[in-house]
């Protein structure tokens, strides 16, 4: 269905306690902020995250996790010079984490989008993040097999919406988004504006309307 | 009395929601466009990578690079998008499409789809993406004649001809009736002409005539 | 390495014989006919075709099989109103036919660009086409081991190319090209015209020049 | 004399083909874009999903949205694209890219490569984009001081820390000495104010010296 216009509070109440969340960005570039300071306002619990990172100082997903609204972070690269607060969960045991290479994580992500029930990765052979994993020989290479990240709410930020939900983005802040927008029942997304349908040159999109479900203007 | 193709195709079109993202295939099921209402808000996408397919192009407006699933003109309307096909059966594979459209030779009780391939000996295999679609789309509605020109039923307790995909099919549009597939066996929705009794008698297989709730 | 631009000839006489040859295109959109053409003129057999379709009346890919140049074909749709080259050959024995899914087609070629050693699908479960291939249950659904397909070489058809490879295309006949592009070892494409680096906007490249190696302006 | 990190930045891209595609990683190797001649062809990737990465922005050229792996500010080059995170590793893993350069803790006789954990019981795991470039790009190409603080060295007969990947790494470029890795074992392709014997007697793996061909 077309996607549906709505203020961040509205939009980020589709997200329920327990829900697995699917969260844009790449440090700041991408990152949906204003959703995220809503679902930090909506209240919802016990919350996985799947994001690149697990936080930077205290605004965002770290406000999230200090709010304690997380009981599980699935990431490539936790720990950063500014991420204390999930340092802090995690020394304190309070939180759970996958570490899971930032390529593997796109890829699972695109596999529950995709359809594809498992694929076998040839990144992590040997080291310990694919200890426990089925592993297998093809073509005399070493591949682990890797399973879909599917979320119930994908929040990523985007440039550009038409009325309809197509997408496109800006440079670099482009990252997860599109691979996030596949891979969640349902995908929110913040724009810094909102042009009328037939405004976006049918080439250019990104994140086809299909993938977004509702709409937030920044 | 039976339904004429354009009037299959108008209660096809009748069943889709307003707002879904639809496949229609090729052949007959192309048809369901022309009854769509123009504020249904329906977004057709064609598997060759093109979400917001319009009607069929005419004179000027044909343009090679823009074709439909059956190759053939096509135009493009406000909100369309174009991807490359990785990424369109990513979208059908997926889950995405709410609706897909097919046609069909045989359907099974349990939703099974064969309407690829006859299975005669020489024939030379083809199955484009109907077995993408058949597992993919949210629901698959089947567009076809109830009975083949031998009288022999379509709708069977098991497919004898070479599977498009496993219990995919949701409902079954024919001339003489409407059908739901559902883990209780097949319902009968509507009948055209055509008399219950009649219509168990010429299936082979139980039906549930209770309507479809 | 950045692209090349090349007569079509040229470009072409990377095609050895015994090569498998991504083409690209569904029914005409997206064809690289004046590529196919230099590789009749070529010469090089013994091929292995991989594409949507086996060919449309007497030219192009028909034409090719004609010539005999072509083993074995792997595409999801042979048989056309108008492929009478190929059903001959193929009625006669004379040339091998691999059936895939278009999907699956697709997903092959795209898990043979990105690095994937396998993945599980669920087109075409139980059907004919399965047959013979691992099958696994995941999470409730049945889906069927699938391998990548590589070219030795690709030939594409692109709108327009900047003179480092970078590709944008036009409307439906995208189709097969960004995913091929990735999938072959050489990727020539032929394209309308081509522009000084620069020219083209870095957020509506489709296919980045990392995957094209030869450049055929016709 | 042993060489400054700036001095192994510049042997570093001496080495880099004309016209190649890269990656810098994070840290020290991105110094490596510093000694690229303008006129190389060189193509810089980065993972968050960029190639034709220019160098860093200062100023009014700082964008918040146009960063490098490692979140910095950069720009943007003539000829540049952007893609998604999928397709972006996508690239790294299919074997598209010529050379990645990285950091490392410790590399093996094999060229295995262990840049991304200590192992310490207390540290918090986080390995980013590092173990799908090692594995990806057609040449790994690591830069590191040979010994560590304490004198020991990082080229190991065996990692001793977490691998990243295995058998990854083709040349290992230290303050020291420059290494090739080969099926044949660890070749010095070049040394820096160090005799050959003291290599070998500090680094306690066999060594092979002859010219790298």
């Amino acid at each position: 269905m077309t996607a549906l216009i709505m203020e961040a509070a509205e939009a980020v109440a589709a997200v329920k306690d327990g829900d697995t969340v699917l969260v844009g960005g790449f440090g700041m570039a991408g990152m949906p902020v204003e959703l995220i300071d809503a679902l930090i306002a909506h209240g919802a619990g016990d919350l996985t995250i799947v994001s690149n990172n697990a936080g930077n100082s205290d605004t965002g997903l770290a406000a999230l996790l200090a709010a304690g609204r997380v009981r599980k972070v699935v990431c490539s690269f936790p720990r950063q010079a500014d991420s204390w607060v999930f340092d802090g969960l995690y020394r304190a045991g309070k939180i759970e984490l996958e570490v899971v290479p930032q390529g593997n994580l796109a890829e699972r992500m695109r596999a529950a989008g995709a359809g594809i029930g498992a694929f076998y990765s040839p990144t992590g052979v040997g080291t310990p993040l694919a200890e426990g994993k089925e592993s297998r020989v093809i073509d005399g290479r070493e591949y682990v097999l890797e399973f879909p990240i599917r979320g119930d709410v994908a929040l990523i930020r985007a440039h550009v919406a038409d009325r309809m939900g197509n997408l496109v983005y800006r440079k670099t802040a482009r990252n997860f988004g599109p691979v996030m927008a596949t891979a969640a029942a349902v995908t929110i997304a913040q724009v810094s504006s909102i042009v009328d349908v037939g405004e976006l040159d049918p080439e250019v999109i990104v994140t086809p309307a299909i993938y977004v479900n509702r709409l937030v203007s920044v | 009395m039976s339904l004429s193709r354009e009037q299959m195709a108008e209660i096809v079109a009748r069943d889709i929601p307003d707002g879904a993202y639809v496949n229609l295939g090729i052949g007959q099921p192309t048809m369901v466009a022309d009854y769509l209402r123009p504020d249904s808000g329906v977004v057709l996408h064609t598997e060759n990578g093109m979400l917001g397919m319009g009607r069929p192009a005419t004179g000027d407006e044909i343009d090679p690079d823009l074709t439909n699933a059956g190759k053939q003109p096509v135009t493009e309307l406000p909100g369309a998008s174009y991807f490359h096909h990785a990424d369109s059966f990513a979208m059908m594979r997926g889950g995405h499409l709410d609706v897909c459209i097919m046609g069909a030779f045989q359907v099974s009780a349990t939703g099974d789809l064969a309407n690829w391939s006859t299975g005669a000996p020489d024939a030379i295999p083809a199955v484009g993406g109907a077995m993408d679609l058949a597992i993919g789309a949210k629901q698959v509605f089947v567009m076809m004649s109830l009975f083949a020109k031998d009288g022999s039923p379509k709708l069977v307790p098991e497919c004898t001809y070479p599977l498009t995909g496993r219990a995919c099919v949701s409902r079954v549009y024919t001339d003489v009736a409407t059908f739901a597939v559902g883990a209780d066996g097949v319902r009968i929705v509507e009948t055209f002409g055509i008399s219950v009794d009649e219509l168990t008698t010429r299936l082979c297989m139980p039906l549930v005539s209770s309507p479809f709730t």
